[in-house]
């Protein structure tokens, strides 16, 4: 399908006239977001309010993956769910949702667990991923298939009354360009040792906390699909703001506080000069997650 | 415990020290320390952030589970270290020198979502 | 009704497990938000994120006053309504969907503007109100009427790619209670000038940052509930929080600010020793909260 | 325009002024200026906040609508000046003299929703 030509339809600039008024936007940048998809990689307490502020905006394609059903207990934070939709999966029930918020989105349906054999595939249609799991493999994997194949990565995290986000990869350069964004293993090269992971079920979680820091996704995502993304990628521009992670507190004062990250690591085994995370070693499945992250339960944690 | 001196002192670098995502737990949930510590080390080189870990595991750290917030010596995987609000690998990592008035930040990485 | 002598039902252990096991919420707090009943004023893009995540969280009682009706340019934004519920009440558009979300909250409509003459009549059954409106008349009206009947405010605003979170009249002294929390008029005791007020609709709003406020709004006003906003009033003891600004700047770097407030004002005409803001003055609509804000279309502003 | 000196002057306070809300569309949509006022006033007096004000209505604020910033001599109602992260008020208002790297920010009310 060749881009289109023509601005928006009618229904269209009613839609999304508060935002297209705006200098940061403009009819380029809502035709950036039409033109463009995104992957959100988990729908739960990060998903939800992601993927309903990403489908209001008018982002062409949404895709959504999970492999989870809706349980009771999700309710008080994954918003897009309801008490009469609990066993169906998360996709379905969040696209009954979406669709009935904004019918003119594309909405793609992955009713599955993301896996070092299916990642590649399902995410090289995308234009931007975003990560809302809950499990340090998974994050890991995200991140290795965002720099292979060139995405920018709006990742986020919760656990009881914190938050933090970040945007890597971003600019989204081939392995060994060191004016790339950094990647999740940039800022982490080791996992954490499993016994030290919680959970939001063995933690806890406050349904606010996980929701600013999954409409903040949704913040980044647009902030970088409107300033063009494929644009980005290509021409080999540093990204307009340095690396930081948002660090967010519910009963901190300020709840609020910006950390200035590094760049990319020369040394990092997915996006530095001598990556040993290739689409074959994934593919292969000779890069065990799980057990890089010291799970017993490899794909399941996924 | 540590004299909670505010002033600079000839022989004590006052500095903060705060824990995030969890790590608090094992410093009696205390979120912000302000403490003093000794210029020199022991060998009369300038305190660094070393020799900070090693201070907070011996002074401050109450939990039995010292494994949790240092592994071989070093600040465990997992755990960013922050100096003044910038990753600490912008200024030096472990060798960095205490400065009068700095913040330093332990934040545990969250993998909820 | 006497207050419940019980813990909660099974189904509610399941819901509310995830927030009932962190510390800052426990049993206590989950009990004190089911006894609660909060007030949100305006349905939109503030409003519709506050509500879900409140009754997700299982706030007894929400009530929602709003005299406008959806419209397809709120949908970016005000994730509540739905594209076949355009023209429907925003009231009762919103209802349809928190009620799907959990059934067990008891949801008031108030489909109809806020006045000077209903303020104190509708306000006085909650423990707590939202200020989700979208221009200074109501903001003063909202606050006063607070201040009245010693009611916490939780405050939010957005425009273009800015939001601001206040928490006011914390702890809710009465009038003169110097150790009460500051209120509108202390932070703000002139209104700006007519011609300097910019709505939605002239500049513009991105949907993540009216959202995030939102979600915070839910967030303090979980905080403040499951403290013990009764017993704060009652004990006269001081909020736990000095009173702060939270600025939201989403193309800012950091994107979030927070300023320290000044406490009441003793001269303040709402919350001060010698207030002229009565009860008989508001309902008798003496106080032209349009006038005083220099609007040509009175109380159709609010 | 003023000079963009960093370090400290006998003649030049050196502060960062920033706009906000709105307001920045009245400063050529500049939302950070790094400014240095001269220490005293042609009276002498140190310099305050008031005079800062009417230093950026002549030096820096090239837009016509001067009176949606300043009015009768005073910031605008509906405009919050912070002085280092703290509403005025707790700090002197228009009395209070700046010292070198003070961070003063104009917030205009945002009242949408
Ligand atoms: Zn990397
Ligand atoms: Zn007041």
């Amino acid at each position: 399908v060749p881009p289109r030509r023509w601005p928006l339809e009618n229904s269209e600039y009613k839609r999304y006239g508060r935002q297209l008024i705006m200098p940061e936007i403009g009819l380029q940048g809502q035709l950036r977001l039409k033109q463009a998809s995104v992957l959100i990689v988990g729908v739960g307490g990060l998903g939800c309010p992601a993927a309903a502020y990403l489908v209001g905006a008018g982002v062409g394609t949404v895709g959504l993956i999970d492999g989870d059903v809706v349980e009771e207990s999700n309710l008080h934070r994954q918003i897009l769910h309801s008490t009469a939709r609990v066993g169906m999966t998360k996709v379905d029930s969040a696209i009954v949702a979406l669709s009935s918020l904004n019918p003119n989105v594309n909405l793609v349906a992955h009713p599955a667990r993301l896996t070092p054999e299916s990642s590649l595939s399902i995410m090289q249609d995308y234009d931007l991923v975003l990560d809302c799991t809950d499990n340090p493999a998974s994050r890991y994997l995200i991140s290795d298939t965002c720099v292979l194949l060139g995405k920018p990565l709006v990742s986020a995290s919760a656990l009881r009354t914190e938050g933090q986000l970040m945007v890597l990869n971003n600019p989204p350069l081939p392995p060994g360009g060191a004016n790339g964004g950094p990647c999740y293993r940039c800022i982490f090269p080791k996992p954490p040792a499993f016994e030290t992971v919680v959970s939001c079920g063995e933690g806890g979680i406050l349904g606010p906390v996980v929701g600013t820091m999954g409409v903040l996704q949704a913040l980044e995502t647009i902030k970088v699909l409107s300033r063009g993304v494929k644009g980005l990628a290509a021409n080999g521009t540093t990204s307009p703001e340095p690396p930081t992670l948002t660090m967010f507190s519910a009963y901190g004062s300020p709840m609020f506080r910006t950390i200035r990250l590094r760049g990319r690591r020369q040394t990092c085994a997915s996006c530095g000069a001598k990556a040993t995370v290739t689409p074959e070693a994934l593919k292969s499945g000779s890069l065990d997650y799980a057990l890089f992250c010291g799970s017993v339960a490899p794909v399941d944690a996924l | 415990m540590s004299a909670e001196v505010e002033e600079a002192s000839p022989e004590y670098v006052p500095i903060t020290v705060e824990f995030s995502g969890g790590l608090e737990m094992l410093f009696s949930n205390e979120r912000k320390l302000s403490l003093s510590i000794p210029r020199r080390d022991k060998d009369g080189q300038k305190a660094n952030v070393a020799f900070l870990i090693d201070y907070l595991c011996q002074d401050c750290l109450k939990d039995p589970r010292k494994d949790l917030f240092v592994l071989d010596g070093s600040v465990r995987p997992g755990i960013l270290v922050l100096i003044n609000d910038a990753d600490w690998e912008l200024e030096g990592e472990e060798k960095y020198e205490l400065q009068d008035n700095d913040n330093i930040l332990f934040v545990s990485t969250l993998h909820g979502g």
